[in-house]
């Protein structure tokens, strides 16, 4: 069944989830990621505004954690993940340290980015998770991660997240044809949350579904109901596999909802670009709700446990704020060493070291210029 | 007579009678069509004119300069808005490689009256991709016209002036800009491009100022007036046309000059009008002018660099002061 | 069936052409426009390098002449045409005056554009034909033609001719986005003639087949041979009728060859890029000799007829030589006039004349500014 | 020791080196493993290190230097290759918007080290969409190097100080140099960024020539030295970093400054020189700089029009004479 925005609220409640073949401790994890990644994104919602020390604009992933628990599991350290300007999820999924995720977003020295980047910039080199807030930006540079790993027969993987609107630009069709023609090891993952910022999916394409798209372009692509983390799971593990194993490549449109605004805690709905009973549904058919609610039928889940996972995940979430709240603000202005890299120990090493004239040192600063 | 519009307002009030005043006059872009219309500046169009003449647009930069470059060739004006100039940059080829030499190719016969609106972010860590102020850029391309406009009223002007002219043109709006007010007469006028203007008159120094850095020369203006040193402030208002002779003109009576503008330093519109004016004043200047700009570096996000980063009044006092020396 | 470079040789000499339903008289004007272009463009790859006064870069279109022999009985003269870098062909399908097309290529200031924009960027405008060298730039801009053409709702249709080649760019998909959603009267005819400059479709693209690609779009498409020039005609015929009633966008895709080098003159064969068989497949089912075949055997043309086509073409060739070169070169160096327009009429008309300062005439002229 | 190399094959030579000794070079571009071999600057380099590193690709100019850039995220060297530098404007947004950033973004914990080559095309009328020279703009992106190499030793040289070295670089070659021959040692050797070299020595008035102006500007200090007037020509080799003070150190010396670019000149490279000059040197300039560059025009096709778009020597020539008038 090919699936669409526009019918898929007649689902109602949703009941296919299947946890068959999906390991206890594994559906386990998937929901504690889940529950981790919603408190850390309500507690950031929540403390924006009176904490006033978030000087960023974030775009928070509330209602679309399926996809980052399930990618979670699956990554490996030394796999890439590029997110768009929606981080949060893909930060999490790479399991980036989320301490310097809060501390980033504070703008401290202890950032990701040392305060440099900010919510929709981030990245963390050491761990491979990489950011940016231009649309389609990021997948195209993904596709050249998985051309690197291809080149250097690596079983990595590159993985890049989008949303449906990072499809309108010409940009993803030139990644999708060269991955396409190339059989390159990335994994594309649209979260199809219908909207970009305000604008509805069918203002701006003819149709809702990425996926019909991409095929002919030499791109496998499965669609799924998002909210079904262990769908998702199993899904995103099979085709991880198939690029490992030299077949890709590969898109998942997982449809799913975005609950808050599109940016920021401030209210957006006098835009009104939602659907009646929209939110409903998807709220409804919360990710985490669906899967606690099959955990608990099967005895998996408990008020203990439940309780046990509550007070880890806001024990972690109070540190990290402490973290960020105590580092120190980024001192740091020099502009020149930030933006270039003058050391170059591959060219001095093959090429000998050459010395550079008097002139390098001194061309910026005109002060220094002198004895005019 | 003294109506006060603030620069969003003026915006909007440039669009709406340029709408009015011809039917052919129509505006896309991302969220032209919502309720917050890109910072109040497109609210309440759609209402008033219908989907037809204010559309959204997919994301797809390039083509949608493309596309009002076409609609251009069968009579309507199109007017372009882009949230940030950041985005902007995926359309440069549609500008670069065809807006801009279209005239020139035509060998005159063909004209594209598209006017591009795009917004320059600042402050709140809208760090590196949401800052970018690519306007040195623009006024090098042959063929399209520049707006850089400081006030409300010169936005309105300008904003009639391209929509309705025959010559392609760039809008950098600076957002820290917006809720500025200014006196904004309410029937539609024009201003001129390539017609700086002089926003306050004096004979120590000449600061030449660009959009947001006009408002902070005005303000480093004050603070020296104290200390009785009086500063003439020039506004060129459109970066392409320049008007070098107004700013030569301040030039040559104050002697010493300082160029502000809130760009990248190098190969930057701060460099153009120093060289603009050395090449017609030679040795006539009394001492070395100086440039106040970003340094050559990206946006930082930390509200701890923002400050550090961006140039302020006092840069401009001090620069000022150097040229005193 | 659907048609690909890969198997079209095994078609081995083409035997599908179907005279049935078009008028003799407009199967002579197709064979004659191709004879035509035919015999202007030889005449212009021989003269070339011996005249040595063409200096600008020529990709000449012979062996294509089936789609703008087709496109000329249909276009009418409000519709627009926009062209990439091979133009010859569109320039003639758009009914533009032949010799102010040698005229441009010898750089004349009697040419289309004034000997300004030469073969790949000439343009026509009281005809309404534009083309230029920038791969799909015209594509994009054709779509804002049509776009125009739907909010005026005239019935006009705007018509973008380009080469397999450009379907890499994104910019390209952009425009099949809007163009399928908006469904706007434009007509996208790809010469699908397997290579871009010396590169194979298929070093490019997962697969030689770019009507599957468009379909998801929401943009119709057909493929057809491309030497067959009484199916180009119908074919296109049936898309425009469509189009004039608000049925587009549509996208044909016509398989054929270019003979030549990519560009000029010159022998590009070093690079070895041409698949063994296929210039002699091609050469035997070249649109000319298809058509004529055709027409002889209905008795529709006959030696004498053949030799009067000759005798017109030939002196229609040599008036346009004469014409370029017995035209004044431009010697126009007014270059702020020639780039930007200063006069505004309709400001002028609803918004009075303003005055501009002493400022605006002498910014130019640095010489003028004085008095320092 | 006199080995004389065109300007092509040093480009050639200096892809092959790189190669030869880093595994992690690759070179990626439409037809670069062709015989034509992009004016023959990578011809046999595919059937030397075969089609994994010698790579067609398709006419996705955006997508080619994103591609590259996640490349160099997985330690690969990529060397791009543009034929014109009119269709590498299609790839601005993963210049501006990623490469030039990723550094500064990362809190300098991430390089791309990504070599951009673009060749400028001029004459036999390759018209406006097929000649531009943007090396003002590429100047003006922090983050990025700009090489404008005008001698075949220092293509050669920049080429490989820029494959092997850590920071994105452009290189602006002009299509007019490559058959210019001079001596290129076989050896790998270095030039590094940021200093400029003074080509010829003189006293009376300094020509900074960039590119393809700098062999101009020796044939106009020749014809210039018959009448006893001695030039200095100062060729910049890279436009970022800019090597200031040698440029300020020959005006300094001759007190006179004539700036040669070929590419636009309003907000062009050669206002950044004039600027960055007086800057330093203030009234120490016995006469006005002038500057020697395009009209701020588009390219026209008419083998007519071309000599009068085109600076030559005699346009040097005037312009010094200007500055000693
Ligand atoms: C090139 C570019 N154009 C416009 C924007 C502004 N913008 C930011 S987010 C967004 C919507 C993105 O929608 P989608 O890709 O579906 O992701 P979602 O926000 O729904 O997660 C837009 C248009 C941008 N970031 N980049
Ligand atoms: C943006 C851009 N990139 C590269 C080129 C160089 N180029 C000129 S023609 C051509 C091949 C075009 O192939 P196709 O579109 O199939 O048309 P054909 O020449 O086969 O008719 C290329 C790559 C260009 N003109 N524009
Ligand atoms: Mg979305
Ligand atoms: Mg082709």
């Amino acid at each position: 069944m090919e699936l669409s925005h526009r019918t898929i609220t007649q689902i109602g409640h949703y009941r296919d989830m299947d946890l068959t073949g999906t390991a206890p401790d594994t559906l386990l994890k998937l929901y504690f990621q889940m529950l981790r990644l919603r408190r850390t994104e309500e507690a950031l919602h929540q403390e924006y505004h009176p904490a006033d020390e978030m000087r960023c604009p974030i775009h928070f992933c509330i209602g679309q954690e399926a996809i980052p628990a399930a990618l979670s599991l699956h990554v490996r350290p030394d796999d890439f993940i590029f997110s768009h300007h929606r981080s949060h999820g893909y930060y999490f999924a790479k399991g980036s340290p989320l301490r310097e995720l809060f501390a980033e977003i504070y703008g401290k020295a202890t950032g990701a980015s040392g305060g440099k980047a900010g919510s929709q910039d981030i990245s963390h080199s050491d761990t491979n998770f990489y950011s940016g807030a231009i649309l389609a930006g990021a997948v195209s540079i993904a596709v050249g991660a998985a051309f690197g790993f291809k080149h250097k027969r690596t079983k990595q993987v590159s993985i890049s997240g989008f949303g449906e609107g990072c499809t309108d630009e010409g940009a993803f069709w030139e990644a999708m044809n060269y991955a396409g023609k190339q059989k390159l090891p990335v994994l594309f993952v649209c979260e199809n949350n219908r909207y970009a910022t305000f604008s509805d999916q069918l203002k701006r394409q003819a149709d809702d579904n990425v996926s019909a798209r991409v095929r002919p372009f030499g791109v496998r692509a499965t669609q799924i109901f998002g909210n079904d983390t262990v769908l998702a799971h199993r899904t995103i593990g099979a085709e991880i596999e198939r690029l490992r194993n030299g077949d890709g490549p590969a898109l998942i449109e997982a449809y799913t909802y975005r609950w808050n605004s599109h940016v920021g805690p401030e209210d957006d709905s006098a835009n009104a670009y939602r659907q009646p009973g929209e939110m409903e549904f998807w709220k409804a058919n919360c990710p985490i709700v669906l899967l606690g609610e099959k955990l608990r039928a099967a005895g998996l889940l408990t008020d203990a446990l439940s309780a046990r996972y509550e007070a880890e995940v806001a024990a972690e979430v109070a540190a990290n704020f402490k973290f960020a709240k105590e580092s120190p603000f980024p001192t740091d202005t020099h502009w020149r060493q930030m933006n270039y890299a003058d050391a170059s120990p591959l060219a001095d090493r093959l090429l000998g070291v050459a010395t550079r004239g008097a002139g390098f040192d001194q061309y910026q600063d005109e002060a220094k210029l002198g004895p005019y | 007579m003294s109506r006060q519009l603030s620069y969003a307002k003026a915006i909007l009030e440039a669009t709406d009678q340029a709408m009015g005043l011809s039917p052919d006059v129509i505006v896309l872009g991302q969220l032209v069509d919502t309720q917050s219309g890109i910072f109040g500046t497109t609210t309440g169009l759609v209402k008033k004119y219908g989907p037809e003449r204010v559309q959204d647009f997919p994301v797809s930069e390039n083509l949608m300069t493309a596309t009002a470059m076409g609609a251009a060739l069968t009579g309507l004006r199109p007017v372009l808005c882009h949230q940030r100039l950041d985005f902007m940059v995926y359309s440069l080829d549609a500008i670069v490689n065809w807006l801009g030499l279209w005239r020139f190719k035509s060998n005159m016969k063909s004209a594209m009256p598209v006017t591009i609106r795009t917004i320059v972010g600042k402050g709140w860590g809208q760090g590196p991709q949401h800052s970018k102020n690519l306007q040195a850029w623009f006024a090098h391309i042959p063929g399209i016209q520049v707006a850089v406009p400081a006030t409300a009223y010169d936005a309105k002007g300008l904003m009639l002036e391209a929509i309705l002219g025959e010559t392609p043109t760039i809008f950098v709006e600076g957002r820290g800009l917006y809720s500025m007010t200014d006196e904004v007469p309410e029937q539609p006028y024009r201003v001129r491009f390539g017609q700086a203007v002089v926003r306050r008159e004096g004979k120590d120094a000449t600061v030449v100022a660009i959009g947001l850095m006009v408002p902070l020369a005005l303000r480093a203006a004050a603070l020296l007036d104290k200390e009785g040193i009086s500063i003439e402030v020039v506004d060129p208002r459109t970066l392409s046309p320049l008007d070098r002779k107004t700013i030569c003109d301040s030039a040559f009576k104050t002697r010493r000059l300082v160029v502000a503008d809130g760009t990248w330093h190098s190969f930057g519109a701060a460099g153009e009008i120093v060289t603009s004016v050395v090449e017609n004043l030679g040795d006539k200047l009394k001492s070395k002018p100086v440039r106040v700009t970003l340094p050559d570096s990206h946006t930082p996000m930390s509200s701890a660099l923002e400050p550090k980063y961006y140039p302020d009044e006092n840069d401009i006092v001090a620069a000022v002061r150097q040229t005193l020396k």
